[in-house]
């Protein structure tokens, strides 16, 4: 627990002083969501439909974007390979430092969400399910990217790489989460997604930082 | 358990015993599967709805079984290859990878030129189709990452994390898309799927899954005895196999 | 035989897919071959060398 | 069993493979406590890989590392417990500054005997402790990485070209460091092109 939080102070402090560069992927999100209107037509009415799509790709591709970040650089300097050597459970340092990304990048977006959503007349009454979808979500999606971006971390040209892997294991969740929301619109129940995708996070936090232990350990092989 | 895959698992004792199998499956796959498509195209009466153009999910079924089939035995290998640290399992994952890759295209091709006739468009988001697709996404993602890497070891235990990562996940794929599939289509499309169970109809069918699998496997074990060589390459019993074939 | 090919109708459907297949399959047996012979003349140099 | 001095790293028939052509194979020596091991070797002979192999990170293709004849990875906390590593590259963040880096050194190795400053005194950087590490030139970097050294309460020390990019006074107090180390019943493997003067009779010499 102790490596927990001192791994996790030490990736937010790293953070605050990259904040420019976390700064990117939410800049992408915003210009990439502004740019449907321009590109497919202003209609209330068809923006309000392609909504929870445009926002939840959006949001997707932009958390694709800053997962090189999670650890490429610690890879480079060398500190990794100084952290994987600290004694103690290293699914405690993975999932301090997927931690530490979500913090930095999914909750941003959790919180940039509903801004984005009043630019395409999404009604208002369902936009607490698009942020609640996406709070249960972005977490899923720094996992899963977490075991890209270790299985890709030696190679040359990792980033592009990582998120063609990792792309298809997003669409349950993708699916799932713009049901939800477009449920929500329609004055639907949508506690039985909520409840799905939980029980995804669930799964996804209990088994995926082992597959990232063994990809690292793979890519110092 | 240990000790038996330790055993069929060197890489020179598999080149022995695999020699055989591969053959007698090549001859069994041959027989099956021309006996399979002459019975499904010329025995087999044509279908009351859909007439003769059913004929084509005696290819398009076992293709689509095949590719999933093709994912499994990927993902077991993947998990010997992690464990035991077998290097047979290691050269399954990468030539298993491409055969099944070519099965999910086959699978997806025979899909749409079934579903013009049926549908009238050669592309319709429905249920199986889009897992097929979502898996030969997956076989892609798993072949790039598998030469990313100049050290074929090492690519494939990338793909054997990859493979096995995949093979929790697409169970939830699969049936996220077809909740996805059934909330915005009507059910007034026929669903792409074996044809309704009339006994002379189902005969050739099995056949040809019997075909197909025993194709994959003389397949696989040509492609793996390949590999297998070619790993294997500075080791002296490699050279007595060469020498008895120069 | 006419009607056989015609399959009622929907000819370039049924024979079209089972050409592709047969194509596939067999490009992947041939592959394989290849592969082998490949590999084979790649390691006879190699002991050649030596 | 980690505070007696009877320390020892053995390796055996180890075995190394990158791509199809071998580094090494059948690799054995050991290191006892009080003893420093010197590997040398051209570029490209698999130094490096030695090492990474030797701290666990990466795993044989044949042999085993044992710690105290107990492979590695069967008793992991144990030996990370008593293991430093410093590879080539620093490990140092520069988008941190020099006290930021080394405090997180110090919380991550802890040692109540030492403090910030202190440490900084002994690399040099006392000036420079709110400086960010972007700014520092590649020497006091390296420093920087081996401060390790002067708060380091474990037995084993693989340094992978400690010695690169110092200056010869640093050097010298790095040979000192490993010099207390030693006779403190402490165990040493570093990689080294130019030469180190330690105790002669306490250095083995691998060439691979």
């Amino acid at each position: 627990m102790h490596l927990f939080l001192s791994v996790l102070n030490r990736d937010l402090m790293l953070a605050i002083r990259r904040r420019r560069e976390l700064a990117n992927p939410l800049v992408f999100f915003i210009i990439i969501v502004s740019l449907f209107p321009l590109g497919v037509s202003p209609d209330k009415e068809l923006l309000r439909e392609i909504a929870p799509g445009v926002i939840w790709v959006t949001a997707l591709l932009a958390m694709l974007m800053s997962m090189d970040t999670m650890f490429r650089s610690d890879y480079d300097d060398g500190s990794l390979e100084q952290l994987l050597l600290l004694p103690g459970p290293k699914i405690f340092l993975i999932g301090a430092k997927i931690t530490a990304h979500w913090l930095s990048i999914g909750l941003p977006l959790v919180i940039l969400a509903p801004v984005m959503a009043l630019l395409l007349y999404f009604p208002s009454h369902a936009i607490v399910t698009l942020m609640i979808t996406l709070l249960i979500s972005t977490p899923i999606l720094s996992l899963l990217g977490a075991v890209g971006v270790a299985l890709t971390l030696s190679l040359r040209s990792g980033g592009i790489l990582s998120s063609l892997l990792i792309l298809p294991f997003y669409i349950p969740v993708l699916i799932f989460s713009t049901m939800a929301i477009n449920a929500a619109a329609d004055n639907l129940p949508v506690s039985g997604y909520y409840s799905l995708l939980g029980a995804f996070l669930i799964i996804s936090v209990l088994l995926i930082p082992f597959a990232v232990v063994a990809a690292l350990r793979v890519s110092y092989n | 358990m240990m000790q038996f895959i330790h055993k069929y698992g060197s890489p020179r004792y598999f080149y022995q015993w695999s020699a055989p199998w591969q053959f007698w499956l090549t001859v069994l796959s041959v027989i099956l599967l021309a006996v399979g498509t002459y019975w499904g195209l010329v025995i087999a009466p044509p279908d009351y709805q859909m007439g003769d153009s059913y004929r084509i999910l005696y290819i398009h079924a076992p293709s689509a079984w095949m590719s999933m089939f093709a994912y499994m035995v990927m993902a077991f290998s993947g998990i010997i290859a992690l464990v035991w640290r077998i290097k047979v399992a290691e050269v399954v994952i990468g030539q298993c990878a491409i055969i099944g890759g070519s099965f999910t295209a086959l699978a997806l091709i025979t899909g749409m030129l079934w579903g013009k006739p049926m549908w009238g468009a050669y592309w319709v988001w429905d249920a199986r189709l889009t897992s097929e697709l979502v898996l030969l996404f997956l076989y892609m993602g798993v072949l790039a990452l598998y030469s990313a890497f100049e050290d074929p070891r090492t690519g494939a235990k990338a793909a054997a994390i990859l493979s096995i990562v995949g093979v929790i996940n697409i169970p939830i794929i699969h049936y996220s898309v077809e909740w996805w599939n059934t909330l915005h289509q009507g059910p007034t499309v026929t669903k792409l799927d074996k044809p309704s169970a009339h006994i002379s109809m189902l005969i050739p069918l099995l056949i040809m899954f019997v075909g197909f699998k025993t194709y994959f496997f003389a397949l696989l074990f040509a492609r793996v005895r390949n590999g297998i060589l070619f790993r294997e390459k500075n080791a002296s019993w490699v050279k007595e196999v060469l020498e008895l074939k120069s | 035989m006419k009607e056989f090919l015609n399959m009622g109708g929907y000819a370039i459907f049924v024979w079209s897919s089972y050409a592709i297949v047969v194509i596939v399959m067999s490009g992947n047996v041939i592959a394989a071959k290849m592969q082998r012979k490949r590999i084979i003349n790649e390691l006879q140099e190699l002991s050649e060398e030596e | 069993m980690n505070n007696s001095n009877h320390l020892k790293l053995s390796v055996s028939q180890l075995c190394c493979e990158r791509g199809s052509r071998t580094l090494f194979d059948g690799l054995n020596f050991q290191v006892n406590d009080g003893e420093a091991m010197i590997i040398q070797g051209s570029n490209g002979v698999g130094k490096t890989s030695l090492l990474r192999i030797i701290i666990g990170l990466s795993l044989a293709v044949k042999g085993e590392v044992c710690w105290n004849d107990q492979e590695i990875h069967s008793i992991n906390e144990e030996f990370q417990k008593q293991l430093l590593y410093i590879g080539h590259s620093a490990a140092v963040k520069t988008e941190l500054t020099v006290r930021e880096n080394l405090q997180l050194l110090l919380r991550f190795w802890p040692n109540d005997k030492v403090n910030i400053v202190e440490l900084a005194e002994i690399i040099g950087l006392r000036k420079r402790l709110s400086v960010p590490c972007s700014r520092l030139s590649a020497g006091q970097l390296r420093r920087v990485s081996l401060a390790r050294l002067f708060i380091s309460t474990q037995k084993l020390w693989i340094l992978d070209e400690p010695l690169t990019a110092l200056d010869i006074n640093f050097i010298g107090l790095i040979e000192q460091r490993l010099q207390d180390h030693l006779k403190q019943g402490g165990l040493a493997i570093l990689t080294t092109h130019r030469g180190i003067d330690l105790d002669q009779q306490k250095v083995i010499v691998l060439e691979i």
